[in-house]
Formats: structure tokens, sequence, C-alpha cells
């Protein structure tokens, strides 16, 4: 009888079959890395915006605190963005003519609101709460990374849930002094283990229902 | 002597004969041997010297790991990685968690006992020099065939005369 | 070999190269029949009716079907229980009845394989549509996800997920394992080159080596064994999602030995369903004789005695357990608003199979076949009022109310006949709908006392 | 107390006939929005589907805009609620309320605790305002026959019209109102009148008597009789009535000073529910046994223990008559009552409905200028209004809708909303409010005082410079500024309450003689008289007692049925007094023989696509001479059937002691006995496993059946609160309602006269929840302080919980319900609670203690490093109850007001037996019959 195959086909055989399981393999691996990868959560990704702002300038340059824009941070829920007006404050004597700062003076003159992309958006089903975060000493750095070193602003973390996770598990590992909280250039000390520990009785952070779910969806 | 000799094939019409012509080679000495047949001939196996199979150990490996993976699975998940308070029960339930295991279980061993077969048997090999032998493609309809392969140290000319002496139906010459 | 007086399991007269001819015959020689294309067309169409209902459904929701609140469960989750239960008799054929040499299995083993495969396939389908969110179903699965969440291993649902997919690959792999030495029988009698070749790929150069027969026939012995108790546990487990529900009608232990009964029961009915006229259109009475569909019969009537007992058992302990919740429950089915159901079920499941008791019937092939019938529609049904009846009217009267299926639900249910007819015709036309291999050595084995 | 229970009178689900409703009414693709994709799309969006089903798992997260404001308010911190005192009208009284706003939005509305007609409190009406205000179909444009036209151009008519009305003193205008209590608008109509001597000012209001029933003491009365005088129900006292009469019912706490009521009422009320004993009677009964009272006639076998219980406490009883009864029996029992009489609501002046009509047929008037209301709907219909309103040469019309009023109108003007105008009102007992806007008037609408003032010559002034200016005449002390702010803040104006008792001039009886079947008016329990009828959430909430949603029915006893061989759903002829009106029948147990009840409000032409043609007309059979009804009337079946959409189809217990009832004495006997009737639930140590500890808080709900009213708004405050879509009658029909809470209505005993009881029923929040344990996701699960968690964004719809569910107080999403044709409206989303999050299709919910106040509180405290105080977290429902029926708080702590409501041995767990050990218990009901009343 004729072969009905050419030799090479044996070796063909095993190729597809290694190279199948090969190949699904390699898609979870790819489905899996996409996932986690900085293109999908837009992470270290500056978007475009109406003004240049460059916290940079305003927080290192300037010295200006995060609480001088982000006013409610420390009363509510939403950090609040400045008003037109707030960036006027200055900007009605400084760089007055300014350009790039068209938009914020069209902004106050028309009464039109200044249209910022959002740089961190939580799905809506997650109800995130600046002011207890930072009244029990989860700094600005420890989300929002260095900002005073961003010329334009870009997301530093991934806002998995995991990640959310990892911190309400042991906040111990992420907490700080309340009056480092909104210092950007705080470092964590070696032992911070222990003195996290020190730190969560002295800002009462409770781990019971940290991780309930009603804590961050309802 | 032909270089790209694979073996001399005797082709016989019951599975008997089959039987009878193994045990004849493997009394004269022949070890590099094979038989085939349309469905399972008993003791043709051991006939060419194959006496026992490794197919039962691999599948109770893969049964084991099954259950390991499974039940381990299942510990970490609920009890190590995410506890949570579910309807009032312990995080470790165990007798939930024992369906899963034993699904796994079946599963690991059944996967081990088909692939570990094939493998063993290396399978898939589309190409093999043994159908070269003409008449072979009735090896998976009725005909039996013995086949003694070229690499054995006793073969030679002679093997052809002493497969014909085994009253076959006819003698091939499988060139490799 | 033959007890006298009993139908040999294939007639006499036949060797190796007949059956094998015979066999491979319907595949390759045989034509393209009229019948054949019609019963396919009508199948396809059916499917196709099925996958409209599908895109309606994920465009609009569940909500397009009749379920409710408090009846949230509906056809999915009947037709869901119903076909697996079908895809019971396949794997019970080639596992158990190869432990227990049977060798009156051999010619209807495949065949019964395959039905179980799409049956399988069938059932798989209605778990992932009755989903709210079907887009998600993957969360039921176990993967190392970005939210730090597993499945809930709790939940019977996690568990059926198992179990079915298990059961579907196993069987697969069981089937195809079966498969292969025919394969390579179909590779070298298919003459054009291009089913030579296709074949050829699909029997991974099978050439009957007697080492490679060895570790075969281990092999499967051993799949044999671990299906066997796969067989027993999927049902099981499937009647676990409503034995660990707290609803009464549905939190009873004995449901699992009584789900499997009632699985292998339904099953046999549809092998006898789709035997029957087979046989016929391919004229295979010969390797399917009478003798088979008596066997088949047999074990319907033994299942559907278990299924009986089952039935008498809930009576009694909802009488017994003297629970308020569990006796109301009780009368409610028999004389509430789905009383017919419960009456039907009786009827189909209970009295029906009684006929079996007679060889008269047992060997009458017609009437087995609408025995049959009555049965798998009996066991939908009982599907049904566990369902539908248990939750309508449970625990509190203020949050009673009543279900029936809509339009969607029924053309859901009938689509999935057109899946499972669909595969079968193909599986018919493409493959030897009987183990070649297996019954070369039935003819040699019956040969022998000669 | 006997627990024999009988079946419902009908249980929907048995009948063939609904099952081919079902059919006709959803045709084949069942359950399709009406406004839903043609089935020529349907290809395309299906593929579209598929790939949606397969990628939206996998899309990346597109970019969102963030938008701060240009100046932003001083008192505002975003993502903060603020919370403002003003008032709403329910025929003419003011109920205070405080709303929550959200960057400006108004989306929640709760009582003002300051205030006398809300404590706190809320009904359903004011619950439901909220949505009114956003209501998409209300009147947005000015209107000139067929024309759009502008306020200018109307104010250039006024200014004509003016000049005509100076030269013949305003002769030929009218002015056409409902009741009024506004100080202010009162001020403006004077001087209107005071300007054009010869104009009239006439008030039509559909439900109101003319002068209003006095308001008593409930808490001080002993014994109460009520003669179809449903005071406990809807109503501008009822807030009032509910917390006094609960006050008196509560076994839990202090001394048992418990009071009794007997009732006698044709139609089952949330008063005859909580009767001790109660008497279903025709209105010629009752007219009957009120002159016997009056006029010390024989009563019936119980009327004289009843009688000699109400003398023996006379001075500290009360007999409440209904404005159906003779003036007699009106006169007497307001004698009888002046006792315990603490206000008199201020008569309305101006001139009635009858006497306008007469001069237009004389053809004395030119103009017609009316406010509100909507006589062409509601005005009696030997009025024949609408012919008569034709023949007005010029008629303006401010309303909140383009109704049946305004259709006849050739001016139509956009009437602004309660809560988008500056106003003021008197609650029942005169206490002011200053009403102030929430926002600004959606749909350029303009508030009475503007429209007034411009009658009045002032132009377009602002509606706070009207009420503003005569406030500050009103005020004669010193710095005004702080005394507008104060009234502002608190919602009441200092010094304004105790309305002075004035002349009783009765008015609108129900005409008795005569014989046959009797027919009875009643105002619809969810939309009033039919000026809620486009309000979704009240047309879609459940009528107590029947239960129905998205409709009225004619209501007969059990036993009047099987007389005229009538059964649920037939379609009847109404004829009555040679009108005729068409009628699905509802058999009622606890309705009086031989009378038909029928609800007023429905069969709307005019009222916006959710009111219109809801249920039949009953005004179509309303007299002035009988407003009540009366009898003669006559039913014809026609052959016809109309399928209701009920959300409780069968309302007998069953036996399974889910509400549990004893007596006060039995209550004195056996402390335990009364709430122990059911099997025990096993205890804490009955189980293989250790429990679970909850260390720190534990929520817990204790509900007081013997408080409960049974009135519904628990339901409603919770869709507010929660963001629960309506969902129409067909799915109502399918049993998808989506309340949270819901009120079970059994009745217990005999049919003709059974027990009524009402058991509101959340979610139990079980320790050891049967629906988490199924749950293939972990959706559900506890939290730390034992909540049964519902995470949306988790569930993939399984729907296994709901089965698993013995209390069946899980909803869920079959459809896209936010995408509805009541949900869809853009302006709908101003709604939204932002607290909570707006479910989608496919995914499970329930609830959930108001979580997110829950939240909030913690966080407060957190922040301020204090334990969270008992009673700072108030769920919606407990938060709206006017009983105080519902308590919530930390059962961990002994202390707390929950643990003390659970500590009473009434508590009882619904279906505790099964061991699912339920956070949320209930309080048994205690009756308190008079013995020898019993004996007779």
């Amino acid at each position: 009888m004729p072969q009905l195959f050419k030799r090479r086909a044996n070796a063909i055989a095993n190729a597809t079959i290694m190279g199948g399981g090969l190949i699904f393999l390699g898609a979870c691996g790819v489905v899996f890395a996409l996932g986690r990868s900085d293109y999908w959560t837009r992470k270290e990704e500056a978007p475009a915006q109406p003004v240049p702002f460059s916290h940079e300038h305003h927080v290192a340059g300037l010295g200006i605190d995060c609480r001088y824009c982000h006013t409610s941070v420390e009363k509510s829920s939403f950090a609040g963005m400045p008003p037109t007006e707030t960036c006027m404050t200055c900007h009605s004597q400084v760089w007055k003519g300014a350009p790039v700062l068209q938009p914020v003076r069209d902004s106050l003159q028309y009464g039109r609101p200044l249209r910022w992309t959002r740089v961190y958006d939580l799905p809506d089903y997650v109800y995130f709460d600046h002011s207890i975060h930072v009244d029990k000493g989860i700094g600005c750095a420890s989300c929002h990374g260095r900002v005073d070193q961003m010329p334009m602003t870009w997301e530093t973390q991934p806002l998995y849930m995991r990640w959310c996770l990892d911190c309400h598990r042991q906040p111990e590992m992420h907490l700080r002094p309340l009056d480092e909280v909104f210092n950007l250039a705080y470092a964590s000390p070696q032992n911070q283990f222990l003195v996290g520990r020190t730190l969560e009785e002295q800002n009462h952070v409770h781990h019971e229902g940290l991780t309930d779910c009603y804590t961050c969806h309802r | 002597m032909k270089p790209d000799l694979y073996g001399f094939m005797a082709e016989f019409e019951q599975p008997e004969e089959l039987l009878n012509a193994a045990r004849a080679a493997h009394e004269a000495g022949y070890r590099k041997m094979d038989a085939y047949s349309p469905f399972p001939v008993e003791g043709a196996a051991e006939a060419i010297g194959f006496e026992r199979t490794r197919v039962p150990l691999v599948v109770l490996i893969g049964g084991i790991t099954g259950a390991g993976v499974a039940y381990g699975m299942q510990y970490y998940s609920a009890v190590w990685d995410y506890p949570l308070n579910i309807g009032g029960r312990p995080l470790h339930s165990w007798p939930s968690f024992i369906p899963i295991t034993f699904e796994l279980t079946v599963l690991f061993a059944a996967v081990a006992a088909v692939f570990g077969m094939l493998l063993m048997n290396g399978l898939p090999k589309p190409y093999h020099p043994v159908f070269n032998a003409p008449a072979f493609k009735l090896a998976s309809q009725t005909r039996f065939f013995l086949c003694l392969q070229a690499t054995d140290p006793q073969f030679g000319e002679r093997t052809k005369y002493f497969l014909a002496g085994l009253n076959p139906i006819a003698v091939h010459e499988v060139e490799s | 070999m033959n007890a006298p007086g009993q139908t040999p399991v294939v007639a006499p007269g036949y060797d190796s190269g007949s059956v094998t001819r015979k066999i491979t015959d319907i595949v390759l020689a045989r034509p393209l029949g009229r019948g054949w294309l019609g019963g396919f067309a009508f199948a396809f169409a059916l499917l196709m009716m099925m996958n409209f209902a599908i895109g309606w459904l994920l465009m609009r929701g569940v909500g397009i079907w009749g379920i409710n609140i408090p009846v949230a469960w509906g056809f999915a989750i009947v037709n869901f229980v119903w076909w697996i239960g079908i895809g019971h008799a396949g794997t019970f054929i080639s596992a158990i009845l190869l432990l227990l040499h049977q060798d009156w299995r051999t010619s209807i083993n495949r065949f019964a394989e395959a039905m179980t495969l799409f049956a399988v396939a069938c059932a798989g389908l209605f778990p992932l549509l009755h989903l709210g969110r079907p887009w998600v179903f993957y969360w039921l699965l176990p993967y190392p996800d970005t939210m730090g969440l597993w499945p809930q291993w709790r939940s019977p649902l996690v568990w059926d997920v198992f179990a079915v997919s298990t059961y579907g690959v196993v069987s697969l792999m069981f089937w195809y394992v079966g498969l292969i030495p025919d394969l390579a029988t179909m590779r070298d009698r298919s003459a054009p080159r291009p089913l030579q070749f296709i074949y050829g790929v699909m029997a991974l150069g099978w050439r009957g080596s007697a080492r490679h027969w060895k570790r075969f026939k281990m092999a499967y012995l051993l799949l044999a064994g671990l299906a066997t108790p796969l067989v027993l546990s999927v049902h099981s487990v499937v009647s676990l999602d409503f034995a660990v529900g707290i609803v009464p009608g549905w939190h009873s232990t004995i449901f699992p030995p009584y789900f499997v009964a009632g699985a292998i029961f339904s099953g046999f009915a549809m092998v006898l369903t789709l035997l029957i006229p087979v046989r016929k259109a391919y004229g295979l009475q010969d390797f399917i004789t009478i003798r088979h569909l008596e066997n088949c019969a047999k074990i319907m009537l033994a299942t559907g005695l278990m299924v009986a007992h089952g039935y008498i058992t809930e009576l009694f302990m909802s009488w017994y357990s003297d629970d308020k919740f569990d006796i109301y429950m009780t009368l409610n089915r028999m004389f509430g608003s789905y009383a017919p159901a419960w009456w039907l079920l009786m009827f189909c499941n209970v009295l029906t199979p009684q006929a079996l008791w007679f060889k008269k019937i047992r060997t009458a092939p017609v009437i087995l076949f609408f025995i049959a019938l009555l049965v798998n529609v009996g066991m939908w049904t009982e599907r049904y009022v566990i369902v539908v009846t248990s939750l309508h009217r449970d625990f509190m009267p203020s949050a009673w109310g009543s279900y029936h299926g809509t339009r969607w639900d029924w053309m859901t249910l009938i689509g999935s006949f057109g899946l499972f007819l669909s595969l079968l015709f193909l599986f018919l036309r493409l493959l030897p709908a009987i183990s070649i291999t297996e019954m070369r050595q039935l003819v040699r084995e019956k040969k022998e006392p000669q | 107390m006997n627990m024999n229970t009988w079946r419902s009178m009908d249980e929907l689900e048995d009948k063939p006939a609904y099952r081919d409703w079902l059919q006709r009414e959803f045709p084949p693709l069942a359950s399709e929005w009406t406004n839903e994709a043609s089935r020529r799309s349907f290809l395309k969006i299906m593929g579209a589907s598929f790939a949606l089903a397969g990628l939206s798992a996998c899309t990346r997260q597109p970019l969102e805009k963030i938008v701060p404001y240009v100046r932003q308010p001083e008192e505002l911190v975003p993502g903060q609620a603020l919370y403002f005192a003003t008032a709403l009208n329910l025929e003419g009284y003011a109920r205070g309320i405080l709303v929550e706003s959200h960057e400006g939005r108004p989306t929640k509305i709760e009582g003002n605790p300051e205030h006398p007609a809300s404590l706190g409190a809320s009904d359903v009406f004011m619950q439901a305002e909220i949505l009114a205000l956003y209501d998409p179909d209300r009147s947005k444009s000015v209107t000139n026959g067929l024309e759009i036209s502008t306020w200018d151009e109307f104010l250039a008519l006024v200014v004509r019209e003016r000049e005509k009305w100076k030269s013949n003193g305003g002769a030929g205008l009218r002015l056409l109102t409902g009741y009024i209590t506004s100080p202010t608008l009162l001020s403006q109509i004077e001087a209107l009148l005071k300007e054009f001597p010869n104009a009239k000012w006439h008030v039509h209001e559909p439900l109101a008597t003319k002068t209003p029933q006095p308001i008593f003491d409930v808490a001080k009365a002993e014994v109460i009789l009520a003669v179809e005088n449903d005071f406990l129900g809807p109503g501008p006292a009822q807030l009032k009535y509910a917390r006094d009469f609960a006050s008196r019912r509560r076994a839990n706490s202090g001394a048992l000073s418990f009071n009794r009521l007997y009732v006698a009422e044709s139609t089952p009320s949330m008063t005859g529910a909580r009767a001790d004993h109660r008497y279903a009677l025709g209105p010629r009964a009752l007219q009957e046994l009120g002159m016997a009272l009056a006029t010390g006639a024989s009563l019936p076998s119980w009327g004289d223990p009843m009688l000699a219980d109400l003398t023996r406490n006379k001075g500290r009883s009360l007999l409440l008559v209904g404005d159906s009864l003779s003036e007699e029996v009106r006169q007497f029992a307001l004698n009888w009552n002046r006792p315990l009489q603490i206000a008199q609501p201020l008569p309305s002046r101006g001139d009635s409905l009858p006497e306008l009509l007469r001069d237009v047929a004389a053809g004395k008037i030119e103009t017609l200028v009316i406010l509100g209301g909507n006589p062409a709907y509601d005005a009696p219909v030997d009025f024949k209004f609408a012919e008569k309103l034709a023949l007005v040469p010029l008629r303006i019309r401010l309303g909140l809708y383009e109704d049946e009023t305004s259709a006849l109108c050739q001016w139509r003007l956009p009437e602004a909303h309660s809560l988008e105008t500056w106003s003021d009102a008197r609650a029942f007992d005169g206490t002011a409010t200053i009403t102030q806007p929430l926002i600004e008037p959606l749909y350029g609408g303009k508030s009475a005082h503007e429209l007034m003032a411009a009658l009045t010559g002032n132009g377009m002034v602002g509606g706070y410079d009207i009420v503003r200016q005569y406030w500050h005449a009103q005020h004669t002390g010193d710095d005004f500024e702080k005394y507008w702010r104060k009234s502002l803040h608190d919602g009441v104006v200092e010094g304004t309450g105790g309305g002075k008792p004035s002349e009783f001039a009765p008015h609108g009886r129900a005409e008795t003689s005569g014989s046959g079947l009797e027919l009875v008016f009643r105002p619809s329990p969810s939309i009033r008289d039919g000026r809620f009828a486009n309000n979704a959430w009240l047309q879609e909430l459940p009528q107590p007692f029947t239960k129905i949603t998205w409709d009225n029915a004619a209501m007969i006893s059990p036993a009047t049925a099987k007389r005229l061989e009538l059964s649920n759903e037939d379609v009847v002829d109404l004829k009555y007094r040679g009108r005729l009106v068409r009628a699905p029948i509802w058999i009622l147990p606890g309705q009086a023989d031989d009378c038909v009840t029928v609800h007023l409000g429905y069969g709307r032409t005019h009222a916006g696509h959710v009111g219109n043609d809801v249920g039949f007309d009953a005004y179509a059979l309303r007299t002035s001479d009988a407003p009540w009804g009366g009898s003669g009337l006559a039913i014809v079946k026609t052959g016809l059937r109309h399928p209701f959409a009920t959300t409780q189809h069968h309302q007998s217990m069953e036996g399974r002691q889910q509400v549990r009832v004893g007596t006060l004495s039995e209550f004195q006997q056996h402390p335990a006995a009364v709430a122990q009737a059911g099997e025990p639930a096993p205890g804490r140590d009955e189980t293989l496993y250790t429990p679970v500890a909850y260390k720190g808080h534990a929520w817990g709900m204790a509900i007081d059946l013997g408080a409960c009213i049974g009135c519904n708004v628990c339901t409603i405050a919770c869709q507010a609160e929660n963001n629960i879509p309506v969902v129409g009658k067909e799915e109502v029909a399918r049993g998808r309602e989506m309340h949270w809470i819901r009120v079970d209505n059994y009745f217990e005993g005999a049919p003709e006269n059974p027990r009524l009881h009402f058991q509101p029923v959340p979610c139990m929040h079980c320790e050891n929840a049967p629906c988490e344990l199924v749950c293939p996701v972990g959706a559900t699960a506890h939290s730390s302080e034992g909540l049964n968690q519902m995470v949306y964004n988790r569930c993939v719809g399984t729907r296994y919980c709901s089965n698993n569910c013995p209390y069946k107080v899980r909803r869920f999403n079959f459809l896209e319900y936010d995408r509805n044709r009541f949900e869809s409206a853009p302006v709908l989303k101003l709604l939204r609670n932002p607290d909570v999050t707006v479910r989608t299709r496919g995914v499970m919910e329930k609830c959930t203690y108001c979580v997110q106040r829950i939240n909030r509180v913690r966080l407060d405290a957190e922040k301020q490093n204090r334990p969270i105080r008992d009673g700072e977290i108030i769920p919606a429902c407990a938060q709206a109850c006017p009983a105080v029926a519902i308590v919530f708080g930390d059962i961990n702590d002994p202390q707390s007001n929950v643990s003390k409501f659970k500590a009473s041995p009434l508590n009882y767990g619904l279906l505790a037996e099964l061991n699912t050990r339920p956070r949320t218990t209930y309080l048994a009901k205690l009756l308190n019959p008079n013995p020898e009343v019993e004996k007779a």
C-alpha cells in the first residue's frame, strides 16, 4: 500500500500538537498580560487636557498645597475640582495674557466650565471617599504618586480591586502620620510595619469590615 | 540485502496463526518485532515480549494531582485569599468542597489515561514504514501481520524464509 | 453464548470482513438519501429558530421568558436537567455495561455515546443562557482575576460547572478513543484521497500494533472505570441544585439517587426513540437486534421502578415529616393549579413503563418507540413539576405566584432538538455509527463454539 | 385568638382567563417595551448584541470628562447633600418637609420634625412629589389656543383686560381655585377683589368639605368610634393621627395604656384595619347607626356596650363621623368631641362652584382664571362643567399639566411646582410655612403668586419678593431678616399655630334614602382624587387590601358577589341615576354587603403618558347632591373581563403565623404566649458550626405590627431613596414588581367580616442567609456587621438566591428597567440618588438597610472619632413611617432602641423555625377588644 502521508507528516503532526498547545497557552498569557497592562488601565498615560496644567509647576514650583484647589478632600467623598474662579485668583495677576490660559479666561468670561479629562476614573459602582482616607492617614501620594513631579497628570496605579484590597487588608503598611498626609515627598520608614501598628492606634483605623463588599459597593 | 529495509512482514488469515507465528519468532530469538491486527488479539503483546504497560500508574498520578489541585484551590481561595462570611458557614466548609474535588480527580485521571496512552504509543504517527507493506491496509480490516524488523541482530535474508515457514498467506518486504 | 430461545446480539453469518463492509458502507458507499437531506434540513431549521430566540434573548434579557419572582427558574433549568439526563445512557452503556461484560452493548455503545455528547452539548447551553448577564459567565470559573475574587465553592451551581464540563470532556475522550481504530479502518477503506486524508489525520496513524492494543485496552478499561462513578455523580450533583436549597419540594435527601435513576431512565428512553428508526432506516436489524431493544426496555423498566419509588418516598416523607410547608407543597402538586402536570408525569413515568413487564411489548419496536416517547415527555414534565410547583408556592403565601413559558421559552426548547438532531445526522453521515472493532471481536467470539 | 384562616377570594393564577389574558395582553414578542426596536433592525441589533455579549467584558474603559463649577456656590461641598426646609400642599394644607439636594438637584423628600402636620414622617404623596417635580409630562410652554405663546404676550393681554375691568369694576372676571391656605395668595386675591369689587372668587376642591373636619387629640382619647371616618387614612392630618394613635398601642415600652377603637364602615380602610371591633355596614345602615347615637334610639346588640364604653369615657372618647353622614349626626359628634378638639382648620373663603356656573349660564362671565385644580375632570358630573366652561369667552388656566381643564382653555400657562417656587401655606392647625424653591423652574413655569401679581397690575414680580413682602408686612418685631431666615430654616413660622374654631357649616352628605345597591365613592389610596394620576410611583403602589396596581375597581363583598354571580375581573356596567360607567369587579372581604365602593381619580384622559386611560372614571357617576355616594345602583354584567395586576394573589396566612395577634388581656396573662404562637426557632447552639460572632456593630431592625397602619409610605420612601424603577402593569402582572419593602396584607377569620392585618416585609438580613449559600460567584455575602450584602456589579444573575429566599424579598432586573417608558426620560436622571447604584439588566437587588446611610453616618462618626449614636442611622422606610413602627439600630448595644424593641416578649422572627436567624424581627399585634361587646 502507498504511504498516505509523507515522512515529514510525523514531524508536522507533533509540531501541530505542540504548537497548538503553546499557542493556546500563549493566547491565555496575552489576555492575562493585556488585562494587567498599562495600556489597558491607562496607567502612566497623561491624557490631553484643555489647559496643559502642570502639578509639577504649581505644587513643586510654587508650593501650593493640595487643598488650595481640591478644597473638599477632607470634608467629602469628592476631593473637589477647582472652579475657574480659583485659577483666576492668581491668573488675573500672573500670566494675564498667556495664550495657554485662554480657555480659563473664556470659561470665567462666558461662564462656560472647563472640561477636564478624568485621570483617575473608578467604575460607577465603586463608592470611594477621599475624606476618610485622608482622615485616617493615607497620603495623597499613596494613590496619586508624586504629582509634584508631573508636568501633565497621569495615573500611577492600576486601580484594580486587588490593588484596593492590598491596602484594605493591611492598612498598616500604608499609613503615615496625619501631618504627612499632604506631603508628597514622604517616604515610609524601614520599619513601616511597626510604625504602621502605632499609627493604627493613633488614627483609629479598624481592620474590622475593611474588606466588606459594602465598604465600597452599594 | 537492501539497506533501506524496515523488515519482513508475514500476512495471516487468523489471529491464532499470528499468535503462533509470534511465539515461534520469539523462540527463534527475534526480539525487534511487532504484530498488527484489526482488533486486540489476546496474548499477542505477550507473544512478542511486551509484558506490562505503565498506563495505570499514569492514571493514578493524574488522579492524585487532580484531587490535590481541586481541594488546594478551594481551600486557598475560600479560607486564605478572600475569606467571606457566607450565610454564617465556616470558611473551611469541607463538605462543600468534596464534589469539585471528586470531579477534578476524575477529569485529571481520564485526561492522563488518554494522553498517556497516546504518548506511550507514540501517536500520532501518520507515517510509518509498515504502511509501505502492500496489503497492510487490511491490517485495519481482516488480516493479521507479523513484522520482524531489520534492526534485530538476528535479522537477515533467512528471516524471510523463517517467516515463510510459518505458512502465512504472503511475506512482504517492508522498505523503511 | 446465547441462552436458548434468546435472540443473538448479532445475526449469524457475519465475519470481520462483512461486518466491516456493512458498517463502513453506510458512510462510504451509501449515496446522500432524500431522507437524510430532509431530516437534516428540518433539524437545521429548528436550530436556526433557536439562534433567533437566543439573539432576542441577548438583546432584551431573560425577561422575555416567563420567569418571575417567586418562580425565578423556568424552562432553561428544566431543559438543562432534562438534557443532562438524556446524556446519561451513553456513558452508562459504554462504561458500566463494559465493566459488567455485557456483550450486547457493543453494537449500540458508539451511537449512545454520540447521543450523550450531543445531549450534553444541548444541556450545557441552558445554564449559560439563563444567566441574567451571560457575558460574564466566566466568573463561575476559577482564574486569577484582577478583582481578587473566586467562585463561591458552596454553591451547587459551581459544582455543576465542574460536573458537567468534566462529564462532557470525559465522554468526548471516551468516544474518540473508541473511534481511533475505526477511523483507521475508514482511512484504509475510503477511496477518495481527501477522505483518506481526513480519516487518516483523525486516526492519528493507528496501525493496530499489539503493543498499542495492549495500552489501548488498558486505557479504555480505566476510562470506563473512571466514567462509571462519573455517570452516577453528574446527576447527583445536578440534583443538589435543588436538594441544597431550602425550598419545600427541593430540600430532599433522596434526590441524588432518584435523579440518577431518572436520568438513566430518560437516557434509555431516548436511545430507543432514536435507535428504532435508525436501525430501520439503515437496515441494521442484524446488528441492533430485538435483543438490544429488549435489554434497553428492561433497564427502562428497572430504572422506571426506581423513579416510581422515588416519587412514593417523596410523598411518604412529606407526610411522615409532618412539616406544614412540605405537606402543603405535596398537596399543591397533586391538586393545585399545576396538578395536571403532576398527574401527567405519574402517567408517563410510573404507569407507562409497567407495560414493559411483558415480553411481547418489549420486543415490539413500534410500541417500544411510543412508550419511550411518553417517558421522554414524562421526564421533562417531572423536572417542570419539581422546579415550578415547588417555587410558585413556598413559604410566604403573600409571595405566591404563577409561571408559564412564553413562546420564547418554547422556541428555545424546541430549537435545542434542532441542535441535537443536526449533530446526530452529521454523525450518522460521517462516522461509523457502530464500533467496527468491537463487532469484529464479537463475531469471532460468537463463531468460536462452532 | 382563633387562627382559622380561609383562602383568598381568588387566586389569579388558578384562573385560565388569566393565562388567556396574558397571551392577549402580551402578544408574541412578549415583554417588549412599546417603544422597542422594530423587527427590521432585529438582525442588525442581534449581531451587535452578540458582539457586545462577547466584548463587553473586554473593552478598554473610555475617557470621561470631569467638569468643575465656574463659580462654586458658597455653602456647597461637592459630593455632600444639602437639606432645605419647605412644605407641600394636600388640598391646600401644608405638610412640612426637608428636601435632600445633591449639587442643586432635589432627590429625596423627608418629613420636617419641626412641623406639626409632619412630625418628621411623611405620606405617600409627599414622597412621590419629587417624581412629580421632574415629570416630563408637565406643561412646558405658554399656549394660546393652538399657538405657542410667551409670558410677555400674556402680560400684554392682562394689561388690556385690566383696562376693561377698571371700567366695569371687574364684572365678568372670575377666579377659580382649589382650597387655599397660603396667606400671601389669600392677600393677593383680596387685593384683586378690592380693586375690582364686581369680580368674584370661587373655590372647588373635589374631596375636601367646605369646612373641613376639626382636628382632635387622638392621643388623649381612651375610646374612639369611627363611623365611615378614615382618620388614619390619607389626609392632611394623617401623620399626626397615626403618630398619636400608635402612641396608645405600644406594648414594648412603659405602661400599657391602650386605647380602644370601634369602627363601622362600608369598605375596609386603614382605620378599619386597626379596629378592635369592626363592623361592615352600608351607608344607609351607617346613617341609621349615627342617628341612633345622636337621638338615643335603639342600637344593634353590640351597640349598647360600645355606647356605654364611649359614655363611660365621655370627654376622653371620640366619635369621629365621616363627611357622608347627616348634619345632625355630625353636629352631635362635634359636640361630643369638643373636649378633645385641638384645632379647627380655617374655612375656605370664596364662593362655591355652583354659583360660578350659574353666572356662566347667565352669560355674566367674560374672563375665567383657573388656578390649579382640575374641575373639568373632577367637578360633580351634574354641573356639566366642561360644556358650561365653553360659554366663557376668555379662559385662562395656570396648571402643572396640560390636563382635562387646560384642554378647554385658550390661555394655558405652565405652573411652577411647589419645589420650584416661593410661597407659603398653613397646616391644618394654622401653622404657616414659607416654602422655598429647591431648583429653578425646570419647564419655565410660574407660580400662582406671580400670576396674581400680574392680574393685580404688578407685572411679573418674582415670587420671592411677593412672599417676602407679605411676611415683612406681617412681621411686627424688628430684625425681619433674622425672623425670615429662621422661618425658612425651621420650615415653620413661629407663633402661627393653633387655628381658631369656627362656625360649623356641614356639606355634602351621602344621599341614603331609596333602595337597591348602594354606591360609595372613595379617593384612591394611591392617586387621591386623580391629581397624582401621572405619578408612576403612586400608580404602581399596591393599594391596601386589594393589592391592585395601575387600576381601580368596583369593590363588592363576597356575599354580594355570590348573590350577583360575579367573580373578580368581570366587567360590569354600573347604572346609577341614569348614568353609566363600565367597571371591573373586585371581590373585597370586609366590604359591606349590597354596597359597591369605587375609587375616584382614574380614567384620566389628559393626565400624561403614565396616567392616561388607567382604570375607569368614577366621577362620571358623582353628583353634587351625593358626593359620597347613594342608593339606586344597578349592576349589569357585560361578559367582558378586565385583568388586574396585583402584587399579592393569596391573602390567607395558611396557618403559618406570619402575623401574630393577641389581645391585651391575653398578653397581660401570658406575655410570651402571643408571640410564641408559631414553631420555635432553633437555639444558637443547635448547630454543627461555630456561630459567627459579630463584634462591633450588629445592625438589626424591629417592625411593630401593633403600630403599623399599612399606609405604604415605607414602600415608596424606599423606592425614592434607592432608585427603584417602575416596571408597569404588564411586568407587575408577571410578578416582577421591584419594591424592596412590601406591605403584606392578610385577611383572617370569616370572609364577611375578617380581621385585617398589615405586615411590612423588607429583607430579613438573616444571619444564616440561605441566599448567600447558593450564589456561585459570592455576589451576596455577609458583612462584618451582619448585613446581607448584595453586590450588583458581581452578580451574574442566576436568580438562585431568590429561589432560596424563604421571604421572597429579592427583586430581579428581568429587563433593562432603567430604559423602560417610565424611567427612560433623560430628565429623570436628575432624580437619581447619587449614593445608590442604578442597577442594570440581569442583576439581583434587594433591601440593603439603606447601607448608603449607614456608611455616611459611619464615616462622619469616624472622622469625629466618636461612636455612632443610637438613632443616628435611619433607613428611608423608618424615617418616613408616621407610626414609628420601624426601628433600626445596633442590636449589640443593649441600650439601643431596637434592642429594647427586640427585648419585648412580643418579639418574634418571621419563619424563624427555618433557622435563618433574621435580623429583622416583628412585634406581635395586640388588640384591645371590649369583653361585653364580644359577649353580645
